[in-house]
């Protein structure tokens, strides 16, 4: 057990994949001797060479072009997007090769590709720094999407995402880079698909990914002092999606709130609200609420803070989640009248 | 092209300037003019400095190539028509292109086609069914890339540019002395992954030939909308990648300078681009309508300059075909043709429960579950059916 | 009145734009001489002349960023995207300035420029032609997304979209290219962030748009022998979204099934059900359900009809609305455990 | 650089071919070397045969927003240090591209700014603090772009090439003669959207200056990482657009470059590519470590080739500045600093609900749905901070 940060877990994990299996090759903008402008890389070039670890020309589609390549030559390739908004420009070789190659072949090309996007807000940088973008991945079929909200997740899972025979985008929460926690590495957490009760309650669920699960956690935290017992579930995997852990809990709490970062229009948020009411709607006490970023372009630095769905905005969702109501006579009158 | 007044003044006046060191990008620049080794009309030129010929052997191949690769074109072609295929982008007329590029290859290299590469890819030895399965529409890529060492065609433009850098480097960095080559369209060039995919190349030196088949159409867009550029060739010099232009009609001339652009990326120098100048003889596909952009006369010139007959003449002139051995290829075709459209006749049928097998190496729950949902339709479907 | 095909209605809409608005300009990929490979340019340069519709170089980002451009001159560019996967190029100008450049500058920039993205499948395209992808554009704040699926709202969404003065992304549905209907140019219908009840019925309530509009209508015809009344709300402004149509609706009938082509997860119809339980919960008998796309690329024409949300998927989902089970007993008992 | 042994014997034995059609594409290339007019001391070069000397008038001007320019940039650094800026990319060291490109437009010209502009955006005339808002963090963009013809500084690599072709396309479109120069960096001429951008211009003759300052650095990775060209500015014949290098630290050169590359667009002949050698001397921004990528020797050697004391040097042996005149404009920069530091010094307020105003012309009903929850949000912890 060491004390150590969600930077450093992602770039042990990087190491320790390039150690175990020589196929891995890590490429980027700025990730070879300056180790990635948040230092995930830091030290790889310099222990494996610049042939395993090397910067590349600036221009994303490149980047995750010649990693489709590099993995049809049967290579590993991890690359960095260095932040978000700047993946864009690898959209279209995203969504139309690395998604979909496997499927155009009928599996006879692979490209296990791990795309390392270091995402969303709460660190004052200025704009298209800050993008929530995991719903574009999580809605193109043929991606995983991962996320880590804790130390070991981040190295757990980024080592079964280089391992996976999958493309896999991994979106980093940057806000969370920094924050440590104790880690016993290499650690091996639950694989991909399984999401995780990060905090066992009876009252209501409370369901986040990547950078809304502290916020989840600290809202359950303050909600004792109102009375209410919250779970947290941490999604972990957008894709593949752990209905089972969800619907598990939200059965027994019979009230959910879904909290993401990202603006809430046909997000992850919106998926896992109406995942959760197909699948549990008679277990429901109150509609799924949403809780998330506003729909609008992530503001400047000095804004964030309204923007970001913070512990109050949760604890506001969660009062609406009609407590005093049960069952509700409206619901019956109106049933009985259809 | 921008002459423009200043630049021609510049340029008179540097005349006048005392030397500096030599330009470096001088030995990067294409020749002004393309390269060319026959005459139109099938008669050979002065030896080329640069490109000597290719060994006869090498000629009769590539014609009895670009004869088979014709025909099965025709037939494709003609395969829309029967509703065999839903589409079918012909690249008659670029015969040398298609077949030049396959025969300047080993066959453990790789090619990066596009849709429009068909004949190569059947010249490559790939079974022309499965070639077509794309573009009849059973599954996406019908042969096997891997074992093939040739990715599925590219319909995203110019994608393919960034993939074959990749792969090339991926290649080199395994010890392996693989070429690969991206065919590119003229049109094409004008997307940035072109731009990042050269770029790449050359900042690894990856073995790379890119290959413009510049046949002046982007679909409808001629080509002075796609660049203001002398050439497409001229874009190499920007990426400290040697580049040459050449006459895409004289098979004998692409295969020179395609073989000597292998050679190069082979003995690690890097990336090579070349710039063959066709010409779409037919439609951009079968459901294009040609006669809306440009005129019955621009077809017909071309028409002369065809690639198959000019490397014909040649070689009967050299004594290296004759009627018989004409006829020999023209009757191989047949037989490859019919063969084709035999093989073709049926529609074949594909397992809709195989949509959910290759999304992931294993589907995921949420796949598993529309796998049954599907599987449940397609049963009640079927109950129906027998009710 | 005449009859004339969608494609038809969205020429005139262009040809009348043009006519009334100076600076509207129309450029693209073979949208000149050629009048786009849908012919829905067509006759517009030889009308109005080379320099107000125009062939671009082949290059999709060049394309809107070129517009983005245009619009800061004071121009009103309508650009083509040729199919719904060739937009993928332009997505970082889509995402991060045709969407953000109003909001980056207080409003002092705004650029009026409708993408126009021919999309969704049923044409028996190949790969990379038949993606919907109105998701991308609907999670991303700033961008207006509208669909036509009649020949009226064709005419009347695309004046409309030419007309705004914010970005709209216009997601015309391939597949009602060449259905024709009558028409009374020029039709004005409802404006943006209205959807429209396309059939009334008391039993459920069926949201759709864009190609899903006619399976929706289909559905509802083959539900009448079933013995169910269902209503279909068309949405056609996914944003604005108007919740207040669809609210009503469901309200009344107690059931609801959203329709999409795309694939589902994390989808706008993911959204719709999200926000249709957040608002009618207690209206609610049944959970929402989803009928879309399967989660897969878009498969090659021979088994896009399985892919492709058909009238029995509808009438499924349909047949799940838990018609016998009204009040839920289940859903008192765990109510009353809670 | 890839002067391959092919490449340079293909070199050799081009020179004893006939002589064919002269190359179109010369007139296009840049010279081999960067175009110099004083000597890194200040001494000035023999006249330039293309690039006349600009008038001693605007070199003073020139001197003048240099020194002022940099004084704003170690103010903005400082800023940084002080917790007034988040971050602040300083182009130190570049002066003489940030002032030369400014000086040679009109005032309605466009510019097309990055981050790394704000030493330009200032010497337009554009208030600091109003430069400096986005890096302050209370909005993005804190000037009007329409009213000071200068987009907003674009963070997005190379997305305004493209920009810039589509506005001065417009404006010509619109009969009006103005110009647009976009600013890039070495490395952002990776970025497809570079290709894109010059290949629009090229194509509509958009007269828009594309002015490259190649500081040899994209964060930590150098020049060589970005192209093996032996330039950046050999990038333009594959365009079809004329190019040039030039000294980045000879403001006079600069300036004179520029000029003429403005006035080439604004004659509508299309675009003009500029490449400046220049030296980031400061890291990437004030959170960078740049003693990870680059030796301070290296640094060092760059502080010889200072361009402010190279134009100031020359303009004193001219007798167009003497000491009176350089304390004065010394002591306007100090002024200019002082006034931006105590503009800077308070924390501005920005209402949290104007993020609803700009999102669209007017917000759509589920923004006027959040923008009361907000208000009810922060109504609430008004009470709470009451109570
Ligand atoms: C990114 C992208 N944009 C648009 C298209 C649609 N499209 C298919 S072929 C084509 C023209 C390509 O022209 P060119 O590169 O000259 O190749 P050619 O068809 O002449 O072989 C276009 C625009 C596409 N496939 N991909
Ligand atoms: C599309 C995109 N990718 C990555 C970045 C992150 N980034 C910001 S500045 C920079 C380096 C740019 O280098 P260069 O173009 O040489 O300009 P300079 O900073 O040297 O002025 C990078 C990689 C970005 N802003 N946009
Ligand atoms: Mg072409
Ligand atoms: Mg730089």
């Amino acid at each position: 057990m060491a004390t150590m940060t969600m930077a450093k877990a992602l770039n042990a994990a990087l190491a320790d994949a390039m150690l175990d299996d020589e196929r891995v090759v890590v490429f980027g903008e700025d990730v070879g001797q300056l180790g990635g402008v948040f230092r995930i890389t830091d030290g790889l070039q310099a222990r494996f060479g610049d042939k395993r670890c090397f910067d590349t020309p600036l221009a994303e589609a490149g980047i995750v072009g010649f990693a489709v390549g590099l993995a049809m030559s049967g290579l590993r390739p991890v690359v960095e997007m260095q932040f978000d908004a700047f993946a864009y420009p690898a959209f279209e070789q995203i969504a139309s090769h690395v998604a979909k190659l496997r499927n155009r072949t009928r599996g006879a090309l692979s490209v296990p590709i791990v795309i390392r996007v270091p995402y969303a807000g709460g660190i004052g940088g200025v704009e298209h720094h800050c993008d929530s973008s995991e719903a574009y991945y999580a809605h193109t079929p043929g991606l995983k999407v991962v996320t880590p909200a804790t130390v070991e997740d981040a190295y757990s899972l980024l080592r079964e995402a280089i391992a996976d025979p999958d493309p896999v985008v991994f979106m980093e929460p940057k806000k969370l880079y920094f924050a440590s926690a104790e880690a016993d590495l290499p650690a091996r957490t639950q694989p991909f698909g399984r999401a995780v009760v990060r905090r066992p309650g009876t009252d209501a669920t409370l369901v986040a990914y990547g950078p809304a699960v502290p916020v989840a956690l600290e809202a359950a935290e303050a909600a004792r002092e109102e009375g209410w017992d919250l779970e947290v579930v941490d999604v972990r995997t957008i894709v593949p999606f752990d209905d089972a852990t969800v619907t598990a809990s939200v059965r027994k709490t019979g009230r959910c709130v879904v909290i993401q970062e990202a603006q809430g229009f046909a997000g992850v948020g919106a998926e896992i609200a109406a995942r959760v009411q197909e699948r549990c709607f008679h277990a429901l006490h109150a509609p799924v609420l949403r809780v998330s970023g506003l729909d609008i372009p992530y503001p400047a630095p000095m804004l964030e803070h309204t923007h970001l769905p913070g512990v109050d905005r949760v604890l506001d969702a969660v009062a609406r989640l009609q407590w005093d109501d049960q069952p509700d006579a409206r619901w019956l009158t109106e049933a009985g009248a259809a | 092209m921008t002459t423009t007044p200043q630049a021609v003044r510049r340029e008179s006046r540097r005349g006048s300037r005392p030397a500096t060191t030599p330009d470096p990008a001088r030995a990067l620049m294409p020749a002004g003019e393309p390269v060319r080794l026959l005459d139109p009309d099938g008669t050979p030129l002065p030896a080329h400095p640069d490109y000597p010929e290719p060994p006869v052997e090498a000629l009769v191949e590539l014609h009895r190539r670009m004869v088979i690769g014709r025909r099965f074109d025709v037939q494709a072609t003609a395969l829309t028509k029967q509703g065999r295929l839903a589409v079918y982008p012909s690249s008659r007329g670029q015969e040398a292109c298609q077949v030049g590029a396959i025969l300047a290859l080993n066959d453990d290299d790789w090619v990066f086609p596009t849709y429009r590469e068909s004949m190569a890819l059947v010249s490559r030895g790939i079974d022309p069914v499965e070639v077509l399965t794309l573009l009849r529409g059973d599954w996406h890529c019908g042969y096997d890339p891997a074992a093939r060492r040739t990715a599925p065609q590219c319909t995203p433009l110019a994608t393919q540019c960034v993939h074959a850098a990749g792969l090339a480097y991926g290649e080199a960095y395994q010890g392996r002395d693989t070429v690969a080559l991206a065919f590119i369209g003229d049109g094409a060039t004008s997307e940035g992954d072109f731009h990042e995919g050269v770029n790449f190349a050359a900042v690894f030196k990856a073995p790379v030939v890119y290959f413009v088949q510049n046949n002046r159409y982007a679909i409808s867009v001629p080509l002075s909308r796609q660049t203001a550029a002398p050439s497409l060739a001229y874009k190499g010099v920007g990426y400290g990648v040697p580049s040459e232009q050449v006459d895409g009609n004289d098979p004998v001339a692409v295969l020179a300078v395609l073989t000597r652009a292998v050679a190069h990326a082979r003995a690690g120098h890097g990336p090579f681009l070349v710039e063959a100048h066709t010409y779409r003889m037919e439609p951009h596909t079968n459901a294009d309508d040609a006669t809306r952009y440009r005129d019955a006369d621009e077809v017909e010139a071309w028409r002369d300059r065809d690639p198959v007959a000019r490397l014909e003449t040649y070689l009967r002139a050299r004594g290296a075909l004759d009627d018989a051995a004409v006829a020999a290829v023209a009757e191989e075709a047949e037989a490859y043709a019919a063969d084709l459209r035999d093989r073709m006749h049926d529609k074949p049928t594909v397992d809709p429960l195989s949509l959910f097998d290759h999304v992931y190496a294993q589907p995921t729950p949420q796949l598993v579950e529309q796998r049954d949902q599907v599987r449940a339709e397609l049963a009640a479907a079927a109950e129906e059916g027998d009710a």
